[in-house]
């Protein structure tokens, strides 16, 4: 069986899963469900890591992190916090399984990321602005004290003496329990990832009854503290995939103490009533919904985090969230918009920190809608994009809209990933050659254009910040003879158009992140046809000639090779524009002033892991 | 009398049912299709069907109305489609924010509007008179959330007088649970007096809001009520009977009250509905938000469940409100259409 | 007893005040009965609120004093004044049911009330409450003390606060239009029941009315009020006989044979208090009004004609001559043919014939109903008026509206012009409307108040002519000159209109299609006295020139008897009697009728209803029309009562030719002249015991 | 009294007033302040409905680069986020929010009336089934109907005019049928029939113009309702589609920043709301005055 044959299969159960996973809590319940959520993947946390190469555009991009130039660093203002923070999301974490229903929200997700600890993080140091910055390619241990590859074989030793919040002490039986859990319901996100991307299991005959699936020879136990991993071929990516904030380990002990004969994985108990983790902080409070209330766990190995005591609370307003932390009763906040960050960035009661990570903004013309299909000729549809691309007026966007805070994106790959190309000014405002392609394109001054694609999409609930954006673009590309229509859709609508229909005609698309800081896989994220084991095409772009080349770099273990070849691909892709690159916006999060120590990942967490933060 | 209530509370229950299912076939005729949302468009047939098996809509219509039927006889509406949760215990956890938000937004309206529509109609041509009367027109106009806004802007941003639009309680602060998810009631029963103090901080200017909004239709027809009662000729035929001031304001007062309580149920069940806007503006936890947040997710037990509450909230106001104006005024006990 | 001087009540208003009674002064003697008379408007309801020291509105009184019994009530203190208002002056007010409070049931009213004013306990309050109750002859008392006021009819209630008025045996009963909402039979025993009472305890009464009869038949002074003034009092006799203020004499003129209405009737609206013309307030009105005598610019003072005789008007003593009093004229009751009554009816064959006609209305929910018409028979020749009298639930209305089948009959068969209504079609009944039609009661309710005049009397001429538009307009114009009114009426919508006037309009439509039959359904009731007696002359006028034949439903027999040729009495949804208009006024017969006749009040003060009349009076109420007694539906309130009247159906009789009779008794001869006058004797003995 | 023979003539104190609502609407300005006030909003609103978009002094579409700018000499009301002008758009929302309240208010007031009509003069089980079904309806909160009928079949004035409609033909249905219930005992319509009418001309001919006057008092109430409405349903985000001015959604776009001080961007849209609906409340109120002192 081919690579291809092989993703596709996957790609079919995965779909299978989505629908299950997806659906309700009594389908995991049976476990009897297969797939993966390529979709939700998309929007899942990226995998803090790192590529194994430092990315090269880093060292010459131009502006660093704009928020990190704040003027000064604020003076630590004399906030006395306490030892307790309020964290104000846009949601509350429905459900705490890392292979639940809700998995891919980020409000899940930034609630693993305190109750779970895994085997190895990214290695990161303290910047001046007080944010954590990752250095990609490095890794230090967490709940693994040290690893060894040789070949296709990883030996792992476990730290001794990790007591979980539970009190129970971690061995290899945890690491084994949550592996075999990640299998019980493979292929479902996890598994799937750690299968594609880090070649870890042999999920090629998937099995649909879950008592079948005991881990195999992907796992061997040595002793208490030692255990091994086997890969099916060479990857460079198995320490990328690890950190994946959906990836903790649990606490064997405690979950099988709630485990029933219907639900042997305690799905429903790691799902919607505790955590059984490792890691720094205990649930003690949890509204569903509406907040979240943690505690620290005294057995941390790390030790005691400043603070002490965590609430999350849900503050679905931008506006509540920054009057909360400007007046003192939330510490932390993040989802606002820029220029809410840029308003709170003046005062001297909040701190913003920021850093450049992988969040875009671009434009999604679909290839299933007319004008974009270009009659379904590829070469009116090129000229089309292209002719989008020149009519963006990027530095307004980024001036008015975006208040400085993002830079302009210069390729379909984000800047840090590993591999990613710089095509500087291929791209830029030019309205008149915007005119002329579209001349070119048959349709002058916009004359004869028509079709569902000039309705453009977006997320209604981030309004405040991307219509700005939407009305700047409807503008300029009136100014060039194309005129669309808005068209905010509810997020879950949004999303699930975007991304599991694949039918939305013109999307504005803000904050899509990917999970592996690396040129291939974001291509086979976004680029690659569902066929040759695309992931979230949602817009049908279709290049045999990308896909080709694709499928070359994917297991071509030569490190210099596979940077031409994944360069190659973003020579197509920077030409035929399946979406059109605006700008690259940095993450950011706004705290109360003097907090320091965030710990940023190039996901939708935001938050990171709390317990590094200090005043 | 008791005929009209029992012909009355005959009606609820068909009244309540007929809501109940044409919402349910409402969610089945819109244009919107979970299942679709679930699988995706490559799913296979055999995912879809097997999505649409996990949440019951393979089944007939008749099938699933009937399950649904069967659920409200014992108030369970199934579980979320969006949180995988008893919707019912979800509505428990919503609605009573609501029910506090209208309930003491109306008590303050009433106490406000009653005695002050009584003594404007007693000084009719007055200054006091007329600037009651502009206010009572122009705050029964008003877009609540508008105004919700404005007291933020000043009460909060500007004065600092009371919290941040953060729900019920201060980011810090959690909620008693239960035993009535009324967090004025269960903070007391809990002996949590700071609690109940800061939830009445978080409270009142939606309260506040709310209350501002409602005086003004209340007031209006307070107001006119009260002045047919005391132009009526009984009321001047009691005077010249020589009845007491006592019994020609219990005259007064019963007289006048009937109107009040038509617009009180009507105001009642729409403030239920609109309280959305006000619970967006603060941030409340309520279940106009709830029924909001669910549409916008499709999650048809949710809305489900949402729609039968408020028809029932709906007709039992409406209930109320009938045996109340027919105690209030004999006329209707025997004919009313 | 009451003694009012000057008094003023006064509505301040933005940049004027008004004065709803100016400069009033009364007085009430002890033991007698005083009669206020004017115009709706005139201010005599504010007057009678004035005395207990109440205003409506924002009214206040200004000026004047109130001495009753021995003491100024305007220095009283609140307290004080509670215990004067109900205790000892009790007051009937006009609109019965609206001065009842709604929401409490009609025991508990009179309970506080008299709670109110003597020291008893509920219970006692109690039996006294069914005690009155039972007194103003109100049926089944126990049941009604539980009743709601919405459950009462007018003339109901106005018992109930009749008897309330009465439970504190008060020294003054003000009693204002006490009447109004009573069919005649009740009206006599209601006030009959009142003057006795106040013959029995020395106290008085003072009546407002518009009602010349009640104040000929039971007041000993009378005043009349105009525009808030007092415009004449006087004795009652002399009130009568020498009237000297215009209004006073265009008031009698419309009641009365005496004047020559055309020439003394007031033109025009009351005035409005809230715009009083200068000099005298009557001057536009009057037809006597001079510059001369000032008019139009000097407020004439009251003057004395005679030491009990005030008069306010500046020609006071050219009036009566100018007016015309004809004294050679005998009182209504002496002259045999009125002089609009046509004697001999034509005698060609029937325009209309109703046969066995009965009409139900079934009660929803039950099986139930209610019996409109049972059994009623009548023709109508052309040109001919049949009057159709009744107290009201008679029948007499549902009987014109199934006579034109605007009601569907529950059976029987009415035969217009050869044709049987009910075998037509909807489209031929429709085209035969022409010929028929009909005027109705309230003018005000009888026109679209949004459509102009004109288009509503076009609105019969559009649907049975072929005439042109234009035409049609000429049409409006020519018939609302017919009916004597100018055409700029035309375009101008019902609102504005005085009753009279609109009453005109409604006559205009009906006549617009050329009818043969026109339903006249109590065209004059809602209508002032002085309307209401043009209004007849117009429709003997039109009658005349167009040869109409009129059924003419109405409750008033002195109208009936000026105005038709035969008459229908109804009792119950029966005919009771039919005869000529001559035979039936001059030798009634069924008991019921002899009633209703008895009952009339003439407007002479000389021909008092005498006591002995009583003996026509029928006791009690009517009985309910869906639960009708088997025999004689007069059974229960007939003093000529037998066992065989209580369970043999009543027939209708022919008695002479023409004059058919529904009781066996006058019949076969057994009800006998005798007897009645055996039974007006002994009813005169026993009201009177003294006179015995 | 022959008459023919005198020259008709009318009593003084009557009034000849011309059939007509115009004359009766001057009679009111003349003697109330408010309702002058009212009436004067109204004008605007209506005005600003057709010609609000073509005064506007600045693009009311254009994104520009002048973006959250504060009250100044050059845009009167401030910027918003999307360098609109505010004053621009609050002068042309009229042509959505007041249109939108127009169309709802005039299908409900028709298909309302017309129903009321129909349920009231022929009466039967039909008419009481219509009318337990107008219970029923009234009940439900209908401002969530509203958002769940908006948000499944999407945003467009079409569906909020619709689903606005549905909201208020109850009101119309029950003010027409309780005039109508009225009515048609009142003689004037027997009258009709008497003169020959046919039924369905009664009905629309005599008490259907008749019974409209509440109906009709009560539409700028509606409409005011309506605009307040329309604006919620915007404000969170199921009603018209942006970029489109409109004052709900202009309330809503500035909410997030009103309480860190920004708040032109809310303020006036929202003081442009407040007037409008209550000038036509005032306007209605009016009209019902006068209607009640007529009838």
């Amino acid at each position: 069986m081919t690579d291809h044959e092989k993703s596709q299969q996957i790609y079919q159960l995965g779909m299978h899963a989505i629908r299950g996973t997806m659906s309700r809590k009594q389908l995991l319940k049976r476990a009897a469900v297969l797939g993966i959520v390529p979709s939700v993947v998309a929007l899942l946390a990226a995998c803090g890591g790192d590529s194994v190469a430092p990315p090269p555009a880093e060292p010459e991009a131009p502006p660093a992190d704009p928020p990190a130039d704040a003027p000064e660093p604020a003076p630590p203002a004399a906030a006395d916090i306490g030892d307790s923070l309020v964290i104000l999301e846009t949601e509350i974490a429905p459900g705490l399984d890392g292979e639940g229903t809700s998995f891919g929200q980020i409000s899940t997700q930034t609630a693993l990321a305190q109750l779970y600890e895994h085997l190895v993080q990214p290695m990161r140091t303290e910047d001046a602005n007080g944010v954590l910055v990752p250095e990609f390619g490095t890794y230090e241990g967490r709940l693994a004290e040290s690893w060894e590859q040789n070949g296709l074989e990883w030996t792992w030793k476990l730290r001794e003496g990790v007591i979980s919040a539970a009190g129970n002490e971690l061995t290899t039986k945890d690491i084994e329990y949550s592996l075999a859990r990640i299998k019980a319901f493979s292929p479902i996100p996890i598994g799937w990832f750690l299968m594609t991307v880090a070649s870890i299991m042999s999920l090629d005959l998937p099995n649909t009854d879950p008592s079948e699936r005991g881990l195999a020879d992907e796992f061997e136990i040595v002793d208490d503290y030692t255990f091994i991993l086997r890969q099916m071929e060479p990857s460079p990516n198995l320490l990328t995939v690890l950190p994946v904030v959906s990836l903790g380990i649990y606490d064997s002990a405690k979950m099988l103490e709630n485990a029933t004969d219907e639900d042997p994985f305690s799905r429903d108990f790691a799902d919607q009533v505790d955590s059984a983790g490792f890691g720094a902080y205990s649930i003690t409070n949890w509204d569903k919904g509406e907040s979240i209330s943690m505690t620290v766990n005294p057995n941390y190995f790390r030790g005691e985090p400043e603070f002490k005591n965590l609430t999350f609370r849900r503050v679905p307003q931008a506006g509540a969230r920054v009057t909360a932390i400007q007046s003192g009763d939330a510490n932390v906040t993040t989802g606002l918009s820029p220029k809410e960050f840029h308003e709170l960035d003046q005062s001297d009661a909040v701190d913003v920190l920021g850093w450049l990570g992988n969040v875009f903004v671009a434009l999604g013309p679909n290839y299933k809608s007319e004008p974009w299909a270009g009659g379904g000729d590829p070469d009116t549809s090129r000229l089309l994009r292209q002719a989008l691309a020149y009519a963006i007026p990027y530095d307004d966007i980024i001036e008015q809209d975006f208040f400085g805070q993002a830079i302009k994106w210069n390729g379909l790959i984000s800047s840090k990933f590993y591999g990613a190309v710089d095509f500087g000014d291929r791209y830029s405002y030019d309205p008149d050659r915007a005119r002329e392609l579209l001349a070119e394109a048959g349709f002058p001054e916009g004359t004869g254009l028509e079709g569902p694609g000039l309705t453009l999409s977006y997320i209604a609930e981030h309004a405040s910040f991307i219509e700005p954006v939407a009305n700047r673009i409807r503008t300029a590309l009136a100014d060039v003879g194309i005129n669309i229509e808005l068209d905010p859709l509810p997020q879950t609508q949004f999303v699930d158009r975007e991304t599991n229909l694949d039918d939305i005609p013109f999307s504005l698309l803000d904050q899509q992140v990917a999970i592996g800081p690396d040129a291939g896989y974001q291509s086979q994220l976004n680029h690659v046809t569902p066929d040759n084991g695309g992931l979230d095409n949602s817009v049908n772009y279709a290049s045999a000639e990308f896909d080709a080349i694709y499928l070359e770099q994917k297991v071509n273990p030569d490190v210099e090779s596979r940077l031409a070849q994944m360069e190659a691909m973003q020579a197509i892709l920077i030409e035929d524009l399946p979406r059109i690159p605006i700008l690259e916006r940095a993450s950011q999060i706004a705290v109360t002033a003097g907090i320091r120590g965030w710990s940023p990942k190039p996901d939708g967490s935001r938050v990171g892991e709390i317990w590094t933060m200090h005043t | 009398m008791s005929g009209f209530v029992l012909r009355r509370l005959l009606l609820f229950l068909p009244q309540l049912l007929a809501i109940a299912i044409v919402g349910f076939a409402l969610l089945r005729l819109l244009p919107v299709d979970p299942v679709s949302r679930i699988v995706g468009s490559f799913g296979t047939d055999e995912a879809r069907q097997s999505a649409k098996e996990t949440i019951g809509l393979d089944r007939s219509f008749g099938e699933q109305l009937g399950s649904f039927l069967e659920g409200l006889l014992t108030l369970d509406f199934g579980e979320s489609f969006v949180s995988g949760d008893s919707v019912r215990a979800e509505l428990g956890d919503r609605i009573p924010v609501t029910l506090q938000l209208i309930g003491i937004g109306f008590v303050l309206a009433l106490v406000i509007a009653i005695p002050l529509g009584r003594y404007i109609a007693s000084k009719v041509g007055g200054r006091i008179e007329k600037v009651t009367t502009v206010y009572a027109l122009f705050a029964g106009a008003q877009p609540d959330f508008w105004w919700g806004l404005i007291f933020l802007f000043v009460f909060f941003f500007k004065l600092g007088w009371f919290p941040a639009p953060l729900g019920q309680l201060d980011p810090t602060q959690i909620a008693p649970d239960g035993p009535t998810r009324f967090i004025f009631i269960d903070t007391l029963v809990h002996g949590q007096f700071d609690l109940f103090v800061s939830a009445l901080k978080h409270y009142a200017l939606p309260i506040i809001t709310l209350t501002f909004v409602l005086t003004g239709p209340i007031l209006k027809i307070m107001r006119q009520s009260a002045l047919d009662v005391i132009s009526s000729d009984y009321l001047l035929y009691a005077k010249a009977s020589g009845f007491t001031p006592k019994r020609v304001r219990r005259m007064t007062a019963r007289n006048s009250f009937a109107p009040v309580v038509t617009i009180t149920g009507v105001l009642l069940v729409f403030a239920l509905g609109g309280a959305v806007l006000i619970e967006t503006v603060f941030a409340l936890p309520g279940l106009g938000r709830y029924a909001l947040s669910r549409t916008l997710d499709t999650d048809f037990p949710a809305i489900q469940g949402a729609i039968v509450f408020m028809a029932a909230f709906g007709l039992t106001v409406y209930l109320v409100m009938d045996i109340l104006y027919a105690l209030l005024d004999p006329r209707v006990r025997h004919s009313r259409d | 007893m009451l003694f009012v001087r000057d008094l003023s009540v006064e509505y301040p208003e933005i940049g004027r005040t008004t004065y709803a009674v100016n400069d009033v002064s009364l007085d009430v003697p002890a033991g007698s009965v005083v009669g206020l008379v004017g115009e709706s408007g005139s201010g005599k309801s504010t007057l009678t609120l004035a005395i207990l020291g109440l205003t409506r509105g924002r009214g206040r009184i200004a000026a004047g004093n109130i001495e009753f019994d021995g003491e100024n009530l305007l220095e009283l203190s609140e307290d004080a004044w509670r215990e004067i208002r109900g205790g000892q002056i009790g007051l009937v007010p006009q609109n019965p049911r609206g001065a009842l409070d709604p929401a409490e049931r009609i025991g508990m009213q009179i309970e506080e009330y008299y709670l109110a004013h003597r020291d008893a306990t509920t219970a006692e309050a109690n039996a006294r409450a069914l005690e009155l109750l039972t007194l103003v002859g109100i049926n089944d008392p126990e049941r009604r003390l539980r009743a709601f006021p919405h459950e009462l009819s007018g003339g109901m209630a106005q018992r109930v606060l009749i008897a309330m008025a009465l439970s504190c045996s008060p020294k003054l009963l003000i009693a204002d239009e006490p009447t109004s909402g009573l069919d005649v039979t009740i009206q006599a025993e209601v006030l009959d029941d009142m003057r006795r009472s106040v013959e029995a305890v020395g106290s008085s009464l003072l009546v407002i009315t518009q009602d010349l009869g009640i104040v000929a038949n039971y007041c000993d002074r009378v005043y009349i009020m105009h525009a808030g003034e007092i415009a004449e009092e006087a004795p009652v006799e002399r009130f009568f006989e020498n009237a000297t203020h215009p209004a006073t004499i265009a008031l009698l003129a419309a009641q009365d044979q005496h004047y020559e209405h055309e020439r003394v009737r007031l033109r025009g609206l009351p005035v409005n208090t809230r715009n009083l013309p200068s000099g005298c307030y009557l001057h536009r009105r009057c037809q006597f009004a001079d510059h001369a005598a000032g008019c139009h610019d000097v407020r004439p003072p009251l003057t004395d004609v005679l030491p009990d005789h005030r008069v306010r008007c500046h020609r006071f003593r050219e009036v009566p001559e100018l007016a015309g009093r004809r004294a050679d004229v005998g009182t209504p009751a002496e002259s045999a043919a009125p002089p609009h009554a046509r004697g001999a009816a034509p005698t060609n064959g029937a325009l209309l014939s109703v046969e066995g006609l009965v009409k139900h209305f079934p009660i929803p929910g039950s099986d139930a109903y209610v019996q409109a018409c049972q059994d009623v028979s009548f023709d109508v020749k052309p040109g001919e008026t049949l009057g159709v009298v009744g107290e009201s639930g008679s029948g007499k209305t549902t009987l014109g509206r199934c006579v034109l089948r605007l009601l569907e009959p529950t059976g029987g068969r009415v035969v217009f012009d050869g044709r049987d209504l009910h075998e037509l079609s909807k489209g031929e009944l429709r085209q035969l409307r022409k010929d028929m039609q009909i005027v109705y009661q309230e003018p005000f309710d009888s026109l679209n108040p949004l459509l102009s005049v004109g288009r509503q009397i076009r609105e019969p001429l559009k649907l049975h002519s072929d005439l042109s538009r234009s035409e049609r307009r000429e049409r409006v114009h020519e018939l609302l000159g017919l009916v004597g009114l100018p055409k700029a009426v035309a375009d101008a919508v019902p609102q504005g209109l005085s009753p009279g006037t609109l009453q005109r309009c409604s006559i205009a439509r009906a006549i617009a299609p050329n009818p043969k039959l026109i339903v006249l359904d109590e065209p004059t009731s809602a209508l002032p006295p002085e309307a209401e007696a043009d209004i007849i002359r117009l429709l003997n006028d039109l009658q005349e020139r167009l040869g109409l034949s009129y059924i003419f439903i109405s409750h008033d027999l002195a109208l009936v008897r000026e105005f038709c040729n035969r008459v229908v009495v109804m009792y119950l949804s029966q005919i009771v009697e039919i005869g000529t208009q001559e035979e039936l006024f001059a030798r009634p017969r069924h008991p019921y009728s002899r009633a209703l006749l008895a009952s009339v009040l003439e407007p002479n003060p000389r021909a008092k209803r005498d006591v002995g009349a009583r003996a026509e009076r029928l006791e009690g109420e009517i009985p309910s029309p869906i639960d009708l007694p088997s025999g004689c539906y007069l059974a229960s309130r007939c003093h000529f009562v037998r066992d065989r009247c209580r369970s043999e159906p009543q027939e209708l009789y022919p008695l002479v030719p023409g004059h058919d009779v529904r009781c066996w008794r006058v019949s076969e001869n057994d009800l006998t002249e005798a007897e009645i006058e055996e039974s007006r004797r002994r009813v005169a003995a026993s009201a009177n015991p003294d006179a015995g | 009294m022959s008459a023919t023979d005198t020259q008709p003539e009318l009593e003084f104190e009557e009034v000849l007033r011309p059939a007509g609502f115009g004359a009766r609407v001057k009679e009111l300005l003349r003697t109330s302040w408010l309702f002058r006030i009212g009436l004067v909003i109204v004008v605007i609103a209506v005005i600003l409905a057709i010609i609000g978009p073509y005064i506007a002094r600045f693009p009311l579409e254009t994104a520009t680069l002048d973006t959250n700018e504060g009250p100044s000499s050059k845009h009167w009301f401030g910027t918003d986020s999307n360098g609109f002008d505010i004053f621009s758009r609050v002068l042309a929302a009229p042509r959505i929010d007041v249109s939108i309240a127009l169309a709802a208010t005039a299908i409900s007031l028709a298909i309302g009336s017309l129903l009321g009509l129909l349920t009231g003069y022929f009466r039967g089980w039909a008419g009481e089934s219509v009318m337990r079904v107008v219970d029923t309806i009234q009940a439900f909160p209908l401002f969530v109907l509203a958002i769940i009928v908006v948000v499944m079949t999407g945003r467009s004035i079409q569906n909020v005019i619709i689903v606005i409609a549905l909201l208020n033909i109850p009101i119309f249905l029950r003010m027409m049928r309780s005039q109508v219930l009225s009515l048609r005992e009142r003689t004037f319509v027997e009258a009709a029939r008497s003169s020959g009418s046919r039924e369905l001309n009664i009905a629309f001919g005599h008490v259907l113009p008749n019974g409209l006057s509440p109906g009709l008092a009560q539409a700028p109430i509606t409409m005011g309702f309506a605009i307040l409405v329309t604006a919620g349903l915007s404000f969170i985000g199921a009603g018209v589609q942006p970029p489109t001015p409109e004052w709900g959604a202009m309330i809503a776009s500035g909410a997030d920043t009103i309480v860190i001080g920004e708040w032109w961007t809310s303020v006036f849209p929202g003081i442009a709301i407040s007037l409008t609906v209550f000038g036509f409340a005032v306007v209605g109120e009016g009209l019902r005055a006068m209607y009640l002192r007529q009838g």
